[in-house]
């Protein structure tokens, strides 16, 4: 049992938490934040709390509960 | 005669290349990246070398040893990048090593900022480094003066055997307009001075500037004093435009002087007598100009992107305070056409100040 | 006649490429012109401009402070400029990313939805192309002949072949304002 | 549920200028990190280079300086003199480190200085776009190298750590990346342990991070990642370059 | 009141560590070594510190840090030394970091010689480095004044947050004679700016030059000239001597102040009317009391150790050319007694010339 | 009778103005040796440092700079570029080189430029009065390290060929002694050797020689050899440090 | 009253401290003084020379370029100043080094066999210290008692002991031209 | 049979020749040369043309000749 939060205004799209999560529950969102970007979302929910999406995140968009 | 769209400092580099110069050595800095970027894919194409530097210093140093070996040699920096090269500087004078070093300046001081200024005018011509010495210092007021005026200083580096400095800015350096490249000319002029090997020669060549007793050094510097006095007296170049019935006459180079001219085209449109005196020799300073038209008496007003360069030595040229009025722009804005328009109008007659 | 215009948007939007192809266009139909990018750390990520001048005269300052004429790819860069349109100005913006409708007296304010369209042409990134096809049925600054010309000297050999697919895309924006 | 894991105390809540996708960011974080970790946030002093850190003062909520391009181990020189007891670390570029400062990170290593240096290594100068630096590899394009490095004419990278090593000074020399979770986690092991050692006073540490530049490299950030794993490290071999005896393991 | 004998540059150091200075950054040059030996000696017996840099450009770094720091902090170095401190003292500038930079001026350009010189002038008071700014420029005329002036230096530089220069000249700084040094000074001053680590502050400090925004670097520059302007009023000082009933007032500042003092204590024996003005203060330069004296109908006689740098601040002063003449000697020799003599009587009325 | 020992072509007849007995002058003598051996005096082109060598454009009978203080390498560069026909050496002391030129040297090597370096050390500024030198020994007393030179404070001494050695541009590095007539045959050897490879096109080379300053080391010349025997040569070990596999031998 | 003098000899014969003697001497009477070193690469191996002034006066130039007293401690430095000796001043050398015996108008020259009279005291390092006692014996320029004050405070302790021997060989000097 | 030649002008009585020659047939003249120093001088005949003395000379004084 464990979850993200994500601070959508701060994301850049990069992308690099999506190519880490071990349980593919990452994507990219259709809608934009102000900076223009596309901002990560969850897309599943089975977040095993293992912050690899965090500790790649080279905006700190991401913290992690478990 | 055609016509390509370049970035000033792309002409520049071109300018160059076709002015026969073959060797360049600089380090990165913005605004004038284009310049080693430019050089970097074109010289090997002109079987010149281009080399990266790991700093101002060494490149200005690699320039000394090109430049004293004979070649025709150019750098290019950014005010905190000139500001390094000012030893250098003074010994490539000191040693009379003809080269070109290009100040696409920016604002400061310290680091400062990457918008266009000219703040950098003391630095260049009353020297930023140690000991009396002058460089020629053009400021070319359009992206065709970029390329014609490295070929001319290429030529005048080497009559002199002196540093020529180009000194423009961001705008200069960043902005596209057409221009009309000349031919490649290949140039191999006599330097019997040069470190080449001995090559046969009895005596070895020697670059130097290095005056142990007192008494050589002041022999180099009255040598190079006497080269100065035979540049200020020679070289001097400006454009004046519509001076001859103008009651205020506007002092301004580089790209203050592309504002001032936006203002007083507005101006002649609603007939007020303005004119524009723009120096394309910073040093040699334009001074008997000035002085006539003191002496026809004129007014003056001097737009500068500083708080207040140039307008020493129009001051100086005019030997009359009274008469010189500065409106200056501090590092980091660029002053607009209607700000200019505004300042010119209000020291006019008709003005209403008066 | 001098037309002193803004372009802008995101970086990425190929705003630089539409205002060097409004100068170029201008140089070969004989004009005297400037093209100069804002640029520096606001490149990275956030938005990008450029003035181009196309005048009649040499042209004097190459920064546009007061347009007649501003291209504006998304919110930020209409926000940032459009009131410094000079009265008699137009502007030209991609309605796609920009929701809110400016109004302002005496300038021509103009919604294209450069996205749809250039998705509609195939390719999301002609957008911008959309753009100053319409800006030029508009204000006619130049010829979308001279554009087209200058898209050969201006796009790298190797980019050659989309040159057709902006020249569509020019062509519908001149058309969706002209016809 | 508890939070496993944070936005970090010394880092300010500021959004950064970097581009998407550069580790920038996540150094500054993990440097962030060992901050709080050792709880010096009140005196640490950072030095911040000229390069695309230029700003990182916006980014960290400790005293700062900003340095002339290459000179910061100088200027920490002059603020550590003045505040022997402070934490102070200079945040520098390859270009700024091993182009233009290379004397100055010799000079400071071999004195064996009392500070920490964070050593961005991402073979490219990032800010001034994209030209060659002294770390560009063999063939590598860039805006100075157009052809590709050509070691005939202007010769071959310099590996940062290995130089140091042969100086007397150097308490603790490392290299890591931060390609991947796992490499992340040990490079904020090592910067940890930098400032670990400054604060025992045991002198001069730096930390070599392999880092991306995706703008620059042409990539997107996550095959700017694989290069790194795949291209850069083995190139610039990962691990210590010099550890004092006396502090041992990775927690010192 | 003791008198010892120190040579110029050791009264200097000396007057540093008096006035408080703990921290001193420099590089090995001839004609200032003794004030780093000095201050190697000195430092660890008061507690300070002493590092020799790798290189004028590292120093000047360090005192960057230092000074930001919050330290008191001096460097000295002599003419090439300091053409490569120029980057950092825009900086320091820029980013108002105090210090006291000592300039032990030698001939020029380039490696030069060991010889005096006044060839520097331009560099200290226009801005050698790039961007608006000034710093504030002693020029001592006696060992005296090396130890006087340099604990004015440190407070002016801590009372403005600017560097502060002290220019001087190889004779001045080998030259020996009697001093009478200040006790020791305890100074620690409020630096509510400096970087010590945040010890609780909410808001970091930040020791920065940078202004990315056009608009942001344009506010650092307002706020640092309404400084400068703030100096200009209140900062000149100079030495006037005889210059009341003078036909002929010599301006000369240091060294050549000196030989000229000798060539009018000679002529005022034979009761010519000759006086003194030496400024104090490079920058600001004492203007008004020169404006003064030329509307008082006095004519001038600039001397210096330069192909003539300060005489166009006399000029711009006197706002009147033909007012001012000038002699100098290229760096390397310095001016004898007899020929400033010689040049002065030629210049007087009954002198013959006129 | 022959003469077997015979004053080099490539050195002027004027009396030089080192000190008596300093070792400057072998080395100038072994230089001009290695040119007059080679052939090479009427395309070499020297470049002097500031220090004590700054008028060894005096001694030799070839084309000469004089460089900024540590630049050297920078103006060698310079120089190749526009002749790389040309044979090119600097000749640089340990402040001159190791000091402020560090950067200039480091890159110079890591572009392999083909040029030739003879760096003379003597641990000490003599120039300016015998200053603290980066290559100064602990506890050695200077006019800058009045109480010995302390390495708490102002660090350990750099060895050049060791860091140089670290580098892939360098095609040639060795240290060699001036304190006996072994000594001397044998650095003659290796700087003919640095100068016959730059003939033959093979890059950088650079040959530190151990050198005497009896007056800044307030000895007399004699006791002087005998310190750089039993104190320099112990602390900056003799040999070569980097030699390219394809030329072998003394007599490349 | 002004004294201008030049000490001049070879590197390592101790001109540069028999001139700071004098300044210091003087500045111990109450005087104004300077002294100025020739320096730079003059002093390897060639010759060495420094300037005094002793005066009433604040003093000005601390160069003489002509001055009233010159001590030369070997032929190549009497050669060079001798003829810039004003008249009426003095000339003192030392005769142990220096054959030819110079006649200068005006100018009066005392020759001093400096190194024997050193030897005759036991060490050959003091011919400096004759050459001065000579010197102040025929110019008066300060009292021997000052010199002596003065080279307590000039010498490092560690040299303290030489001073009863330098004292000797000054009033050695002094009464060679004085008796 | 070897003889060694001096340029008495040129050498500045360093001493390092006297110190190396194995014969110690070298020694320092009472006489001064212009420049004030004690000069080089044979003081035996045994020389053996090693050149030590030469080699070792700062001021190339020394000629050799076997
Ligand atoms: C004296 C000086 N020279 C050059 C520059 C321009 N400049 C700014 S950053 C930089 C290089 C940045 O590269 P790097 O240090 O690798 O940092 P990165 O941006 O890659 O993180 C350069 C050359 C400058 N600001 N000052
Ligand atoms: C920019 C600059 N800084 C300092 C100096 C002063 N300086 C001249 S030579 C020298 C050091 C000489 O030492 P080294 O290089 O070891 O040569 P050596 O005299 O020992 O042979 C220095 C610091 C200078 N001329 N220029
Ligand atoms: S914490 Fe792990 S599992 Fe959860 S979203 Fe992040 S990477 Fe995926
Ligand atoms: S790594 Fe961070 S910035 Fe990049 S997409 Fe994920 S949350 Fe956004
Ligand atoms: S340019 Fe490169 S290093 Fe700089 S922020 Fe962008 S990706 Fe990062
Ligand atoms: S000072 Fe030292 S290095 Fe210089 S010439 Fe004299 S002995 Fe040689
Ligand atoms: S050649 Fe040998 S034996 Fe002869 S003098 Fe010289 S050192 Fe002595
Ligand atoms: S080594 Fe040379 S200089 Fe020294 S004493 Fe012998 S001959 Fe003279
Ligand atoms: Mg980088
Ligand atoms: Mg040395």
């Amino acid at each position: 049992m464990a979850r993200i939060t994500i601070d959508e205004e701060r994301c850049k799209g990069c992308e690099l938490c999506v190519s880490v999560c071990p349980k593919k529950i990452l994507g990219m969102s259709e809608r934009i934040n102000s900076q223009g970007y596309h901002f990560v979302e969850t897309i599943g929910p089975d977040c095993i709390g293992c912050a690899f999406c965090a500790r790649i995140c080279p905006d700190v968009v991401i913290e992690v509960y478990k | 005669m055609e016509r390509v769209m370049m970035k000033g400092n792309e002409a520049l580099a071109e300018g160059a290349i076709r002015a026969g110069c073959r060797f360049f050595f600089g380090y990165p800095i913005t605004p004038q990246n284009e310049i080693p970027e430019y050089m970097a894919r074109r010289m090997p194409e002109v079987g010149g070398v281009f080399l990266q530097a790991e700093s101002e210093v060494s490149a200005i140093n690699m320039v000394y040893g090109a430049g004293g070996a004979g070649g025709r040699v150019l750098t290019s920096s950014s005010s905190p990048g000139i500001s390094l090269k000012q030893e250098g500087i003074s010994y490539l004078v000191g040693a009379q090593v003809p080269c070109v070093i290009v100040n696409v300046a920016r604002g400061g001081p310290g680091l400062g900022g990457l918008t266009p200024s000219q703040s950098d005018y003391f630095q260049a011509t009353k020297g930023g480094g140690h000991g009396d010495y002058r460089l020629l210092v053009y400021a070319p007021g359009n992206a065709q003066e970029m390329v014609d005026l490295i070929g001319l200083a290429f030529d005048k580096a080497e009559a002199y055997r002196n540093p020529v400095m180009i000194l423009t800015d961001a705008i200069m350096g960043q902005m596209m307009e057409p221009v009309v490249l000349p031919p490649l000319r290949e140039v191999s002029p006599d330097k019997p001075w040069a470190t080449t090997g001995k090559k046969g020669r009895s005596k070895p060549n020697l670059i130097n500037s290095l005056g142990i007793v007192g008494e050589d050094l002041e022999r180099i510097n009255v040598e190079l004093q006497a080269k100065f006095a035979r540049m200020a007296a020679d070289e001097v170049r400006y454009e004046a435009d519509g001076v001859e019935d103008a009651d205020l006459v506007v002092v301004a180079y580089g790209t203050s002087s592309r504002v001032v001219r936006s203002a007083i085209s507005r101006l002649r449109q609603e007939k007020k007598k303005v004119g524009l005196l723009r120096p394309v020799t910073l040093w040699p300073f334009p001074q008997q100009i000035l002085a006539e038209l003191a002496a026809a008496g004129k007014r003056f007003l001097v737009v500068e992107m500083s708080a207040g360069q140039m307008v020493e030595d129009v001051i100086l040229s005019v030997n009359d305070r009274a008469k010189v009025t500065f409106f200056g722009k501090l590092n980091g804005t660029v002053p607009t056409v209607k700000e200019v328009y505004d300042r010119i109008m209000s020291l006019l007659p008709e003005g209403g100040e008066e | 006649m001098t037309h002193e215009i803004i372009c802008a948007g995101f970086g990425g939007q190929g705003v630089m490429l539409i205002g060097q192809l409004l100068a170029y266009g201008g140089m070969l139909e004989g004009k005297e012109v400037t093209w100069f990018p804002s640029y520096g750390p606001e490149m990275r990520g956030g938005t990008a401009n450029c003035s181009v001048v196309i005048s009649d005269q040499p042209v004097g300052s190459p920064i546009v402070a007061e347009p007649d004429g501003l291209i504006a790819m998304n919110g930020p860069s209409l926000t940032r400029f459009k009131t410094a349109v000079k009265p008699g100005g137009v502007i030209v913006y991609n309605s796609s990313l920009v929701t809110a409708v400016p109004a302002l007296p005496g300038v021509k304010i103009c919604a294209v939805p450069a996205n749809e369209l250039a998705r509609e042409l195939g390719n999301d990134k002609i957008s911008n192309m959309v753009v100053l096809g319409a800006f030029l049925g508009l204000t006619k600054a130049v010829a979308v002949s001279s554009i087209e010309t200058a898209l050969q000297q201006v796009l790298p050999a190797r980019r050659h072949h989309l040159i057709p697919l902006n020249s569509a895309a020019l062509r519908k924006g001149f058309s969706l304002v002209t016809e | 549920m508890k939070k496993i894991f944070a936005y970090p105390r010394a880092l300010s809540p500021k959004r950064t200028h970097y581009c998407p996708g550069c580790t920038h960011g996540i150094i500054h974080r993990l440097v962030a990190e060992a901050i709080d970790d050792l709880g010096i946030q009140e005196r640490t002093i950072g030095i911040a280079p000229v390069g695309c850190a230029v700003l990182a003062y916006e980014y960290f909520d400790v005293d700062f300086l900003e340095a002339a391009h290459g000179r910061a181990p100088a200027v920490a020189t002059g603020v550590k003199r003045v505040h022997p007891e402070a934490i102070v670390f200079s945040y520098q570029g390859d270009g700024d480190l091993a182009s233009i400062g290379m004397a100055e990170i010799i000079h400071a290593a071999t004195r064996g200085e009392n500070i920490t240096v964070i050593f961005v290594n991402n073979t490219v100068y990032g800010m001034t776009g994209g030209q060659m630096a002294p770390t560009t590899l063999p063939g590598q394009k860039t805006t100075t190298s157009p052809y590709g490095r050509d070691t005939a004419t202007v010769g071959y990278p310099i590996r940062v750590c290995e130089l140091l090593a042969t100086l007397d000074g150097p308490a603790y020399l490392e290299r890591v990346s931060v390609h991947d979770p796992q490499h992340i986690i040990k490079a904020g092991r090592a910067i940890r342990k930098a400032f670990a050692l400054q604060v025992a006073g045991k002198g001069f540490s730096l930390v070599e991070v392999l880092s991306s530049c995706p703008t620059n490299w042409g990539m997107t950030p996550t095959q700017a990642l694989r290069h790194i794993k795949e291209v850069l490290v083995p190139y610039y071999p990962l691990g210590v370059f010099r550890a004092p005896e006396e502090v041992s393991g990775d927690d010192a």
